[in-house]
């Protein structure tokens, strides 16, 4: 019954699955247009963007969550308090990808980065716009370069890139 | 922690492949029978059965639904299933077994990874209004961990190509494993960036297969088996969902399960790690405190085969045969849920004091 | 005013999937005119498509265990479906969805339509015999790969032959 | 070994076609925060979660769990994520009550929700296809079988129907309010799955279902009355197989035969107070009165047609209004579980069946094979 094919090359690993042509496979695409309500701490900050404004949230302790939840994630506790952060901010871990997939923020080679805007207590993930690795390093400060027609998602930032390099 | 000691008496894998035909029932009907047969039981003995697999992996809603013609479900039975890793399932039937009323337990997990190219998947995993709508993908948060780990200083690459050489070798001779490729450091370190700071291999493979398992109380395990592995402490912890509110380079949601687990009670000397990259396995050994003399993946791990939704269930297979064929005294699995270790599982285990 | 900001979520997943032997086979046979089940050794129950296995007795099974079942049977239960609106959804009219055992299967071919009569006349218990493609037209498509394996690539409907009606008690145990 | 356990707080959201004024964390924080504060207690109080849900497919997140986690306070707890199809919500109550049972833990979340209006769950149980038949269309087979083998007159159905929605004018979480609601209205409405009519069937719901179990230490500190778990109980069965009796499926008989043995029920006509039966097609009441043997064979529609089901009857069924007015499908499960523990806890407000001592909570799922119930007492023994 384990007919199964090992991948030859060994490099069946989350990021290429390796192909197997075979005329008995059957393929199915599951397909839906969701609509998602976002609720007033989400929703406040999708609208936000529109504006070209980046929003956290204020926790008790006054710390700012950024992106803003309607809880502490470390409590429970409700959260409501929307401030203004960034837009700028600094680059903290990343990582480079070299082939994006069709699912990605930009078609060509990009870095996601855990960004910490000015103002914000915890990093926000994104995309950061550079010509290659070579222009990415810890502490780079990076700026939103805005979408033209905003969508209400957080692609409206259509990437982060280098404050200093040609800001949107 | 309960009174009642739960043992381990009987497991089974299927050999995880890149690819299968068979069917995910069909593939978890074979780990049934087989771990029911090595425990000497038969399916009318099961008081209790759990189970753990994704509708998502397969891409079918109650796509688990057809999994519970392999658990033997007439006469009806007493069953549940977690849309987690059979590791969870175990743990419920552990829990189970604590009432005292039943005394044999059934868990299973499995999956098929090959229908779906992860980085197309994985992103429905996450928060869907701030990360699923960035494609982010489970080689990208990876690498993220990667680089906040190697930003403290605790770790290089070479220490990553480490980890991946060793797995490959334990891999080798491991009938379950599927992924037994370049093994020399230097070679790995030679391999381009997929995801910089990652290689290709750094990150587990995907495979489908199933695991199972039957747990008895300690009463019944004595007469099944000479040789029962007793759970001597298990407990899961969860953290923070946002990659960017939580650090990274460390768990402690693992730290506090292996604690309340009872892990640094007494030395170890095997721990089968759940970390589906290099740069995992070294922030869950560091979470855990284990030392250098600890066999970590002596299996070969998550990177030489990763049933998702089975690997973690998996661990405790291959933690519980080494404690059953006195290669350990004491042993520990370890398995995970979600991205970046967001949520960890700790299972002691040892043979009869 | 609450706020009620919505966001759009297209989500496209493409899976890829091998068909399992069991499946194969039935497919191929459907091709050729003929409808595959697999008889468990143990019970001796008649699947209908073959799964690779028997739930019951927990065995698996092989193509030995293969057997060729009547296009012909009775409809042991049925709903005729007015179609709801969705997103794909290409039905827009009431449709037919029967159980069907045919001769020799011990369980039913589910989701068939029923023709040759007026749909307020399709009824449980009476008889129908498969509607078959041309062979040129018939296909091993359409097949899943989850185990269930479906006639729709062969067959079109099943129409009823007008023999008389099969009672209740003879296929009460039958009725999925 | 098993300690007593105790659903000591419960709360729900306002169910609606759409909640479009929630995210999904949101609508389960509503129904979390109510069952905290009926609990009298706060997030730190929580020592582990349960959550339950139907498929993914129907909002589009896999294991949305795991970004709900810390949303319900989780974050450095241990967290479930149970999927028993739409017995899911009984089958989470009842593993949050295994954890305290065990003596685990002494305060267990238990939270089950659908936000249906995100997606469709139509679309969902077609596995994405084309000429999806809906719950209704695998349910009514069994359900014409049932009428033909029991020879019940059609318009049972019909009175549950009208019997559901005018409860459900009393409950203010309810989904629908249908004040003119009529046999004749039930009769005229649309046949969407012959034999089933458009008001013979449940709505598609947002809504969200939390429970607090407790310990006995817990529950002596709860400012309200506990409800006692004397008994829960899971069975499945395969969806399929030559000789499958769908009507009155053997995994729903032992599944209630299990719950009456261990609360030393030998009459449960007799000696339950009010049941929460997942009804969501009006025929089902019936069927589950017979299936879990409440009424004999061909008894189940005798009582309704007698009106011993109505909230003032002999055996009330579904004083909420039911899965029939209020179909969060994840939640539904659990919200029988949390109504039928209301009224033994003398909580269930206007709704509240007079002198409940001991309820039923049931629900069952899949193509009518899983099966969770529980039985709650206002007394411990």
């Amino acid at each position: 019954m384990l007919t199964g094919v090992t991948s030859s090359t060994g490099v069946a690993n989350l990021i290429y699955r390796p192909t197997v042509p075979d005329s008995q496979t059957v393929t199915t695409t599951l397909e839906f247009p969701y609509r998602r309500s976002l609720g007033p701490v989400v929703g406040g900050f999708m609208r936000a963007l529109g504006e070209h404004r980046i929003l956290g949230v204020r926790t008790p302790a006054g710390e700012v969550l950024v992106p803003p939840l309607e809880y502490d994630p470390r409590t429970g506790a409700a959260l409501e308090e929307l401030v203004d952060v960034g837009p700028g901010g600094v680059v903290g871990s990343w990582a480079w990808v070299a082939a994006p997939t069709r699912r990605h923020p930009l078609d060509h080679p990009f870095a996601f980065a855990l960004i910490t805007l000015d103002g914000a207590s915890t990093a926000l993930v994104h995309a950061v716009d550079v010509a290659g690795e070579g222009a990415m390093r810890a502490g780079m400060r990076v700026v939103p370069r805005w979408r033209d027609e905003p969508q209400g998602r957080i692609t409206d930032i259509e990437a982060f890139v280098p404050e200093t390099g040609g800001q949107g | 922690m309960p009174a009642t000691d739960i043992a381990i008496v009987g497991w089974a894998q299927t050999p995880a492949v890149a690819r299968t035909d068979a069917t995910e029932p069909q593939l978890c009907m074979q780990a049934n029978l087989a771990a029911i047969a090595m425990a000497g039981i038969e399916r009318s003995d099961i008081g209790f059965t759990c189970a753990g697999s994704c509708d998502y992996l397969t891409g079918g809603p109650f796509a688990f639904v057809q999994n519970l013609d392999a658990a033997g479900a007439w006469p009806p039975i007493a069953e549940s299933h977690v849309e987690m890793d059979g590791a969870w399932a175990l743990y419920e039937a552990w829990v189970r077994l604590q009432h005292g009323d039943i005394d044999v337990a059934l868990v299973f997990g499995s999956g098929k990874s090959s229908p779906s190219d992860p980085a197309e998947l994985y992103p429905q995993q996450l928060d869907p209004y701030y990360l699923e709508p960035l494609g982010l993908d489970p080689a990208s948060i990876a690498a993220l961990q990667a680089r906040a780990l190697l930003d403290t200083g605790r770790a290089t690459e070479r220490d990553f190509a480490e980890v991946v050489a060793r797995s490959r070798r334990d891999a080798r001779t491991n009938p379950n494993a599927h992924v037994r490729d370049e093994d020399d450091p230097e070679r790995l370190l030679a391999a381009p960036y997929t995801r910089n700071p990652l290689r290709a291999h750094d990150v587990a493979p995907v495979s489908d297969g199933a695991a199972a398992v039957v747990l008895a109380t300690a009463r019944r395990a004595r007469q099944l088996t000479e040789h029962p592995v007793f759970i001597r402490g298990i407990d899961h912890r969860v953290d923070v969902h946002q990659p960017g509110m939580r650090d990274l380079a460390t768990s402690p949601s693992t730290a506090d399960a292996a604690r309340r687990a009872g892990l640094g009670d007494a030395p170890v000397e095997v721990a089968e790690l759940a970390a589906i990259s290099s740069p995992q396995e070294l922030i869950v050994r560091d979470a855990m405190g284990l030392g250098d003399g600890v066999a970590v993946n002596p299996s070969g791990g998550p990177l030489g085969a990763n049933p998702v939704m089975a690997t973690g269930l998996i661990r405790i297979i291959e933690a519980a045969r080494r404690v059953a064929d006195g290669t350990a005294r004491r042993a520990v699995a370890h398995a995970t849920n979600g991205q970046a270790l967001q949520h960890n599982l700790v299972c002691v285990l040892e043979g009869e004091s | 005013m609450a706020d009620e900001t919505m966001m759009d979520d297209l989500v496209t997943l493409t899976y890829e999937e091998l068909l399992p032997p069991n499946t194969v086979r039935f497919a191929e046979a459907l091709v050729d005119g003929r409808i595959l089940g697999q008889r468990c050794h143990v019970c001796a129950r008649v699947y209908v498509p073959p799964k690779g296995y028997c739930p019951l007795d927990v065995v698996l099974l092989d193509a030995d265990d293969d057997v060729e079942v009547s296009d012909r049977g009775v409809v042991t239960g049925f709903t005729i479906v007015a179609p709801v609106r969705y997103y794909g959804q290409t039905k827009t009219e009431p449709f037919v969805y029967a159980s069907v055992l045919l001769d020799g299967a011990s369980g039913t071919l589910g989701g068939q339509d029923i023709t040759g009569v007026p749909t307020d006349q399709v009824h449980a218990g009476m008889r129908v015999r498969a509607v078959w493609k041309p062979k040129e037209e018939r296909t091993t498509k359409g097949q899943s790969a989850r185990g269930w394996g479906n006639v729709e690539g062969c067959i079109s409907s099943f129409e009823a032959t007008g023999e008389p009606d099969v009672p209740r008690a003879e296929f009460e145990e039958h009725v999925i | 070994m098993s300690r007593p356990a105790a659903i000591i707080g419960v709360g729900q959201t306002k169910h609606a076609k759409a909640r479009a004024d929630l995210s999904i964390p949101g609508l389960c924080r509503e129904a979390a925060g109510r069952a905290l504060a009926d609990a009298g207690l706060d997030w730190p109080d929580i020592e582990a979660v349960v959550i339950g849900k139907a498929p993914d497919a129907f909002e589009g997140i896999m294991q949305p769990e795991l970004f709900l986690a810390d949303a319900l306070g989780a974050t450095g707890k241990p967290m479930l994520r149970v999927h028993t199809a739409g017995s899911v919500g009984g089958s989470t109550v009842i593993v949050a009550s295994h954890l305290v049972e065990s003596g685990i833990h002494g305060r267990v979340l238990a939270v089950a929700w659908e936000k249906q209006s995100e997606g469709n769950a139509q679309w969902g149980l077609a596995g994405g296809r084309s000429g999806g038949i809906g719950a209704g269309g695998a349910f009514a087979p069994y359900i014409r079988a049932y009428m033909e083998r029991s020879r019940a007159p059609e318009y049972i159905g019909w009175q549950v129907a009208v019997k559901d929605r005018l409860n459900a004018l009393k409950n203010p979480y309810a989904h629908l309010q249908l004040a003119d609601i009529s046999l004749e209205k039930v009769k005229e409405s649309p046949m969407l799955w012959d034999p089933i009519h458009f008001l013979e069937s449940c709505p598609s719901s947002d809504g969200a279902c939390a429970v607090v179990i407790g310990d006995e230490d817990a529950a002596a500190a709860t400012p309200r009355p506990p409800a006692w778990v004397v008994a829960t109980s899971v069975r499945s069965e395969p969806s399929t197989f030559p000789g499958r009796d769908a009507v009155r499926p053997q995994a729903g008989v032992d599944c209630a035969h299990d719950v009456y043995r261990q609360a030393g029920i030998t009459d449960p006509k007799a000696q339950i107070d009010v049941a929460e039966l997942y009804v969501p097609f009006s025929w089902y009441e019936p069927m589950w009165l017979e299936g879990h043997d409440i009424a004999p064979p061909g008894g189940g529609w005798k009582m309704v047609d007698d009106g011993e089901t109505e909230i003032e009857g002999a055996f009330p069924v579904n004083p909420s209004g039911g899965v029939l007015s209020s179909n969060p499908i994840g939640a539904s499960g659990m919200l029988r579980m949390a109504e039928a523990a209301n009224q033994v806890r003398g909580q269930a407000g206007e709704h509240q069946v007079d002198g409940a001592r001991v309820s039923l909570g049931q629900a069952y799922g899949g193509n009518a094979q899983y099966f969770a119930m529980a039985i709650f007492s206002s007394t411990r023994s």
